[in-house]
């Protein structure tokens, strides 16, 4: 009897060896059937699974690869390999089953006094980028250096110090104040915490602080509901400001305001970032105005920067179809001028559940065949210019 | 920290708050108000009291002098103070303004769904010109009967449940008048033009215009539709209330040729499923699908696009570009945005504050903006093509309109002040037979001119 | 779904194994002898209690053991269904407690007490948050806010006076004339006779908090986006509230109804005793009063685990009447 | 103005208008950064309704807020200030006057045929004066052990009123802490602090106080603080209630993008709790404290009434109630023994619930009117 059993352990051992073997073999002729169909160009009998796992593996290992490289002296901030997923569904044990991957492998550099721009729709991760580059949230991988100190490691008591020099202005003046405090106990408030300036100081400070900002005296003792958006949206600048940062992320700052009133707040932050030499990043899903501030624009669509560069070049030569795209979707002040314009088909796909392959085939109107099964590869055709399609392969 | 500084600003605020006696008085005088205004939306009155003839017969809908307020605890909120323009048929007409001008709540009163009892029409009068079933004195819809050359009504045989023909005792067949049908097989009704003025109709006639002869698509369409309905019952209702004798089968159809129309692509698998499973594009081309679905005379749309993303708003637009060719009707565009306004108006009406302070065609708004506010609007709107290095922008906040001052509302915030905007506030000027203004700058011309 | 409702059962008994331990703990408070001392006082008083169900019920309390020894005995009695002897009684708790005739004497109490509570609550919360600010709504909202107000004992003990002793209307407490045999007809009659007034109590003591929940679901409906649409589309406003509006405030009611489980059997202590119903409530409050120990335990753990299965229904209810919700 | 020129094309339209433009831009934004003294009138127009006298006047707009205040002020006046200004009976001060009961019999009996009736009276005396109807000496009357009424009714009241407000004190404490922490740190915290609530709530409420006064009746607490030890354990199981508000409040408002704000400026954990959190659920906690201290009275009134609250000699409203559970004839025939009482505790609960009412509408956000 004990000898059968022992007999059998052995031969299903020797079996799962087998196996195992066997489906590396698999494993192997697959993968060079990919990239066999990959150079052909015949996607027919194409392995979608295999092919996301390889870039997958490909990720992590260059982002292992680029780790130990020393930060860029002369940025102020830079973003190297920054992932960010939200568990949707994890097992009683707390593994993920199935995670939202809102920012998907993102780098980018940004120099002081410069303005980077960040344009993409709702659900592509440009808000959660923002927040997550302060440090709001807890970057899943990747490393975010800030002024040469990498952040994304820190403990939370190195990063409270550190909050003075990084700030963030939102997108809703509503729900971005606290409704029972008033302006003065708002913008006083991060002056006296971080001991900006002495105590008896403090409200000297803060008035002078509303006056370049646009806010009168007067309002040093009103509740945030008595002002409209534009003031409230001034009183988050102030308050940002306060801890006199070196970095602001501008989190959709106008989205939610009239259009005379944005141009009021983007050139009181024109304003602001001459006299105070800031460095922002301005997040918006509108162009127009991003054109009008960033000096570096970046896209993303579903998580992942599709195509990052200076302004002018991004402008005059857009290379991602879905960067013109957005150009084109944007209305034309003019009634007598009916351009013909692309208009992509389909909804943004959800980031839960992003496309097999370029995440941006489905509704590409260039989509060649390979679009559908291998991801692009992010990187630069200009200097300076880099961009994620199989379009400039 | 000196004392004397905090007293001085304590004093401001005192002032600056109401006090409670203000408080009572405003109480009391809006219940009052309140209390009429409801009274007078649910009176029973003849439909001669608001029925009467169109000023032009070009028009769909004339609104002539509007006022609507919102009494609230801080004063009269005068969202609509004094508006008067007119859409002709067949043409889309844009209504532009900042938030808090009275641009919605313009569109609102126009198929009177203002929050009450604090939202109320209290003066002015809306025309619209109906094309709906005429009624006899039962309430009943009168049915068109087929006629041949000589005019006389042509019978035919009444049939039995079985389809025998009915007979007499003396063996003639019962004849009736033979009804006109349309190629759906539904009986045919008569229909006359008829004008409302919608301000002074009782709150229940307004049934027979909402959904039939005009329709609203709303901003929100994440929660403009009832989240525990198939999009397939909400849009057979519109249906089933506006065809008379339409079966349930019908509706369907109809339901999926409008969502064909709107551009969805799988109709029938959109029309069994819940709100909550569609994006933020597809639930307003079901609110669009929605309102045409009554074949209505005016589709009302407030703010379409505004909460889409910016690859949607250019499908809806285009979507909206190619209905207008295709229905026959008016279309009230409602919208924040220049750019919007720009692709979809023939004709502008841009609000400020409660009044409109500029109309014309689209190419004179855009091309020839004659208020001070609507050139800054436009300049201060970053464009695509333009590079300069410092955006223009208007000075100041939009006002809240309680207490408004006598003169120009927008004094406070325009460079280009005369001494005569500290009176009165300005009259409309025609500076074109389509373009008129209210500004003082233009009114000194016309007397000089 | 199936994997849903199993994990949800599984925390449920996660819940009765909690409330378990905190009554077991309680029970264990009281000093041993006082039991003792509780079981011969009855004996005194002439209920039949030998040494020998003493002897059991330290057994299956575990009473002479540590806690969590006794804990686990007693729970392996319950689990077998093993609820012990009644002190008072000295019946089986089991068929003592679930017998027939008290729960359902409880059962319809409530019961036709739920139905008419309903009935009237509904359709007022509905009037009033249609005509918001007028005087019917204020005149609503002054008779929910009293009819939480009334301590059941004393608004029971005054209707009892009332109808009962001035007036006449009714029989004072009990279930049925005693005096004459009834049958048929005549003895239904009775029987509704000396129950009309413990559901009036129970209806009037509940209905306001009914009435609050409907109005403050419709209002909020009625001012959802989907209303504003719906009137839009031509429908006259009492399709726009009795179709719409309606149909939304529904489902809060709906799943609100399995919350209503453990109140349909747990029966209504201080009604039951103040009218002098032969329910389960009364029963349970004499056995309270008396520390009856077995019974305590038995009717306090069946009562948690009605509220639980009620939690775990509704949850249920709503992702069948909500299709929003899907269970996962 | 050239509004009357003619143009030959749109592009000449459209360049005059540009230059137009420049040129109102150069005018227009000379000063536009700095303040312009133009907003102010506008600005000053407005007058708004300060924070306070929005909440006081959406409050005092409530008709039932204002005669909740007037309800508990008087009671309030009636049990502390009225045992200072009637001194005749203390709460437990028995009459002795000895008082006669008379009662009269009809007796019939047969005198030759006739049928003649006599009118037997016995009079008895009881030692003490009890059950006495309502009197100049007894303005309530007496109960079954001689004691004035009108005098137990606002020492009862004191009572009862101390001990809601007591127990809704330390059920509320326990509840912001454990839904504050449950709320505030998440994860394993919250999902242990949860279950604890989900059993609690699934513990019946009345049917556990019988077991925990059978519990402390056997451990023969003294009845001094029988009541008190009974409603701080009522505390420890009815906290999960405002523990949920709490921690609901709490997600909603670490949504909030002020409390991101807040985290942005790398404010300390205290200090997000204490300045921005609290703060701001404070309205609801507010509300929610006043109406369950409404349901405290009564539950102490039923326990009371059960027998379980304070014991006799000590007064309390439930207490006084009580005698009628076991005296049908003193339902029947003293309604001043178990009226007054009973009417007493629907004035108070009655009087929290419209406050808390009032309050509650005048605290919502969402009312607009």
């Amino acid at each position: 009897m004990d000898n059968e059993n022992k007999n059998k352990r052995i031969s299903s051992s020797e079996e799962k060896e087998i196996a195992e073997k066997e489906a590396l073999e698999l494993r192997l002729k697959k993968e060079s059937a990919n990239e066999a169909a990959i150079a052909s160009g015949d996607f027919t009998d194409f392995d979608d699974e295999l092919e996301a796992e390889r870039e997958e593996a490909l990720k992590e290992q260059v982002a292992l690869n680029d780790k130990d490289i020393e930060p860029d002296k002369d940025a102020i901030l830079e973003v190297r390999h920054l992932k960010k997923y939200f568990v949707l569904k994890k097992t009683i044990l707390g593994k993920p089953i199935s995670s939202l991957r809102a920012v998907d492998d993102v780098s980018f550099i940004v120099k002081p006094g410069e303005t980077l721009g960040i344009v993409g729709e709702s659900g592509c991760g440009k808000t959660t980028m923002g927040r997550t580059v302060l440090k709001l949230y807890q970057p899943t991988s990747g490393q975010v250096f800030f002024e040469g100190v990498d952040v994304a490691g820190m403990k939370e008591k190195e990063m409270r110090a550190l909050r003075t020099k990084m700030q963030i202005v939102f997108q809703d003046p509503y729900s971005s104040l606290p409704p029972r405090s008033t302006v003065g106990d708002i913008l006083a408030e991060p002056v006296k915490v971080h001991n900006i300036v002495p105590k008896n100081e403090v409200k000297d400070y803060v008035l002078e602080l509303m006056e370049s900002c646009g806010l009168r005296d007067y309002y040093y003792e009103r509740y945030p509901h008595e002002f409209s958006g534009g003031q409230r949206q001034r009183i988050c600048i102030a308050r940002a400001l306060a801890v006199k940062p070196k970095f602001i992320v501008c989190d959709e700052p106008v989205s939610a305001l009239d259009v005379s009133i944005q141009a009021q707040i983007i050139n009181l932050l024109k304003k602001l970032q001459i006299e105070r030499g800031l460095t922002y990043m301005f997040i918006s899903h509108d162009l127009s105005v991003v054109k009008y501030i960033s000096d570096k624009i970046g896209i993303m669509y579903l998580g992942s920067m599709v195509e990052f560069g200076k302004k002018q070049d991004i402008f005059s030569n857009p290379l991602h179809p879905y960067t013109e795209a957005l150009f084109s979707a944007v209305p034309n002040p003019n009634p007598d001028e009916k351009t013909e314009r692309i208009v992509l088909t389909g909804d943004i796909p959800s980031p839960a559940n992003p496309p097999k392959g370029c995440k941006f085939h489905t509704r590409c109107p260039k989509c060649m065949e390979i679009c559908k099964h291998v991801a692009p590869e992010y990187k630069e055709h200009e200097d300076g210019h880099f961009c994620a399609c199989h379009l400039y392969d | 920290m000196g004392n004397n500084s905090d007293e001085k600003t304590k004093k401001v605020i005192d002032k600056h708050y109401l006090s409670g006696k203000e408080v009572r008085a405003i109480a009391k005088a809006n219940a009052k108000e309140m209390r009429r205004l409801e009274k007078a939306k649910n009176r029973v009155i003849p439909e001669s009291e608001y029925v009467t003839q169109m000023r032009d017969e070009n028009n769909i809908l004339e609104i002539e002098n509007l006022h609507s307020y919102f009494f609230t605890d801080q004063g009269v909120v005068k969202a609509v103070n004094g508006v008067s323009f007119d859409i002709p048929l067949n043409s889309t007409v844009g209504v532009v303004g900042e938030s808090g001008c009275g641009k919605s709540v313009t569109s609102m009163s126009v198929m009177r769904l203002l929050q009450g009892p604090s939202g109320q029409i209290v003066e002015g009068s809306i025309r619209f010109k109906a094309y709906d079933f005429k009624v006899d004195p039962n309430g009943e819809y009168i049915p068109v009967y087929v006629k041949d050359e000589d005019g006389n009504v042509v019978m035919e045989e009444e049939l039995n449940e079985d389809g025998t023909p009915r007979l007499l005792k003396d063996g003639s067949p019962v004849l009736k008048p033979k009804l006109m049908r349309d190629e759906n097989g539904m009986t045919v009704y008569e229909k006359e033009e008829k004008v409302f003025d919608i301000a002074k109709m009782p709150i229940k006639q307004m049934y027979r215009l909402r959904g039939r002869q005009m329709s609203m698509v709303f901003q929100e369409p994440m929660t403009s539709l009832n989240p525990i309905f198939t999009i397939g019952d909400q849009l057979d209702e519109v249906t089933l209330l506006h065809v008379p004798g339409a079966t349930k089968a019908m509706a369907k159809e109809h339901s999926i040729n409008m969502l064909n129309l709107v551009g969805i692509a799988m109709p029938e698998r959109v029309y069994k499923s819940y709100p909550h499973e569609l994006s933020g594009g597809m639930r307003q081309r079901v609110m669009i699908a929605m309102a045409l679905a009554g074949e209505p005379r005016l589709i009302i749309a407030d703010e379409p696009t505004t909460a889409l993303d910016v690859t949607i708003q250019a499908q809806i637009l285009s979507l909206f570009n190619d209905l207008k060719k295709r229905i026959n009707g008016s279309i009230l565009l409602i919208t924040h945005d220049l750019g919007v306004i720009a692709e979809m108006a023939d004709y502008v009406v841009v609000m400020y504050a409660g009044r409109i302070i500029e109309k014309g065609t689209a190419s004179e708004i855009f091309h020839k903006p004659c208020h001070p506010y609507t050139q800054g609007l436009q300049k201060s709107k970053p464009t695509m093509t333009s590079s300069e290095d410092k955006l223009f922008n208007i000075p100041g906040n939009v006002p809240n309109p309680i207490n408004m001052p006598d003169h120009c509302y927008f004094k406070e915030r325009c460079g280009k002040c005369l001494k005569k905007c500290s009176g009165d506030y300005p009259e409309m000027v025609q500076v074109s037979p389509t373009h008129f203004v209210a500004c003082h700058l233009y009114a000194e011309e016309e007397k000089r001119g | 779904m199936f994997k849903y409702i199993l994990k949800r059962i599984g925390i449920s008994i996660l819940i009765l194994l909690g409330v378990s331990l905190i009554l077991y703990i309680l029970l264990r408070c009281m000093p041993t002898d006082f039991v003792e001392q509780k079981i011969l006082a009855l004996y005194t008083a002439g209920v039949d209690v030998s040494p020998e169900f003493i002897e059991e019920m330290y057994k299956s309390y575990g009473l002479n053991g540590t806690i969590l020894e006794g804990y686990f005995s007693w729970l392996w009695n319950f689990v077998r269904l093993d609820f012990g002897t009644s002190f008072i009684s000295h019946r089986e708790v089991l068929s003592d407690i679930f017998n027939p005739g008290r729960l359902g004497t409880s059962f319809y109490v409530a019961a036709i007490a739920t139905v008419f509570e309903f009935l009237i609550a509904i359709p007022l919360g509905i009037t009033a948050a249609t005509h918001q600010y007028s005087f019917i709504d204020y005149l609503v909202t002054v008779l929910v806010l009293i009819g939480i107000s009334l301590p059941s004992f004393f608004f029971g003990q005054m209707l009892k006076d009332l109808f009962a002793n001035k007036l006449g209307w009714f029989p004072v407490s009990g279930m049925g004339d005693k005096t004459v045999s009834l049958t048929g007809t005549a003895a239904f009659i009775d029987y509704l006779r000396h129950m009309f007034l413990p559901i009036l109590t129970v209806v009037i003591l509940s209905i306001g908090g009914r009435m609050r929940m409907t109005r403050t679901n419709m209002l909020e409906v009625m001012n959802a986006d989907y209303i504003r649409t719906a009137r839009a589309k031509g429908l006259s406003e009492g399709k726009v509230i009795y179709k719409h509006a309606f149909r939304n405030t529904l489902i809060p009611i709906v799943t609100g109804l399995a919350g209503l489980i453990p109140s349909l059997f747990s029966g209504a202590m201080i009604t039951e005793t103040v009218f002098d119903l032969e329910g389960i409530g009364k029963y349970a409050l004499n056995a309270m009063t008396q520390g009856d120990i077995p019974v305590i335990m038995t009717y306090n753990m069946f009562l948690a685990f009605l509220s639980v299965l009620g939690v775990l229904m509704s949850d249920l209810m709503y992702g069948i009447v909500d299709p929003r919700v899907k269970l996962a | 103005m050239d509004e009357n020129k003619n143009y030959n094309s749109p592009e000449e339209l459209l360049d005059a208008n540009a230059e137009e433009v420049k040129e109102d831009i150069n005018e227009i934004n000379a000063g536009v950064d700095e303040l312009t003294d133009a907003e102010k009138p506008l600005d000053k127009n407005v007058r708004l309704l300060s924070p306070t006298r929005m909440v006081i006047r959406r409050f005092l707009r409530s008709k039932l807020s204002i005669a909740g205040l007037i309800m508990l002020a008087a009671l309030f006046l009636f049990c502390w200030l009225g045992p200072i200004v009637y001194t005749k009976w203390d709460e437990t001060e028995t009459d002795y006057t000895v008082n006669a009961d008379y009662t009269v019999y009809e007796i019939t009996a047969e005198n030759g045929g006739d049928t003649v009736m006599y009118a037997q009276v016995v009079v008895s005396y009881n030692d003490i004066n009890k059950l006495a109807k309502p009197s100049k000496n007894h303005l309530l009357g007496t109960d079954e052990q001689g004691m004035d009424i009108f005098t137990r009714l606002m020492y009862g009241g004191r009572l009862s009123l101390t001990i809601s407000f007591l127990a809704v004190f330390l059920t509320s404490a326990l509840g912001i802490i454990m839904g504050g922490l449950a709320g505030y740190y998440g994860g394993a915290v919250d999902n242990i602090i949860m279950r604890i609530c989900d059993v609690l709530i699934c513990l019946p409420t009345l049917p556990l106080m019988l077991i925990i006064g059978t519990v402390l009746d056997s451990n023969e607490v003294p009845s001094d603080y029988y009541i008190y030890l009974l409603m701080g354990l009522l505390s420890v199981f009815s906290w999960p209630g405002m523990a949920r508000l709490v921690r609901g409040q709490i997600l909603f408002l670490r949504e909030q993008e002020y409390m991101v704000a807040a985290e942005a400026m790398g404010y300390s954990t205290p200090r997000k709790i204490f300045k921005h959190l609290i703060p701001n659920i404070l309205p609801q906690i507010l509300v929610s404290m006043t109406l369950s201290l409404g349901s405290m009275i009564l539950y102490e009134s039923t326990l009371s009434y059960l027998n379980l609250g304070v014991r006799i000699p000590y007064a309390s409203w439930g207490t006084m109630v009580e005698v009628i559970s076991k005296r049908n004839d003193i339902l029947q025939n003293n309604f001043n023994v178990w009226g007054p009482p009973g009417i007493c505790i629907i004035i108070a609960v009655l009087g929290f619930n419209f406050i808390g009412d009032g309050l509650r509408d005048a605290l919502d956000p969402k009312q607009r009117r």
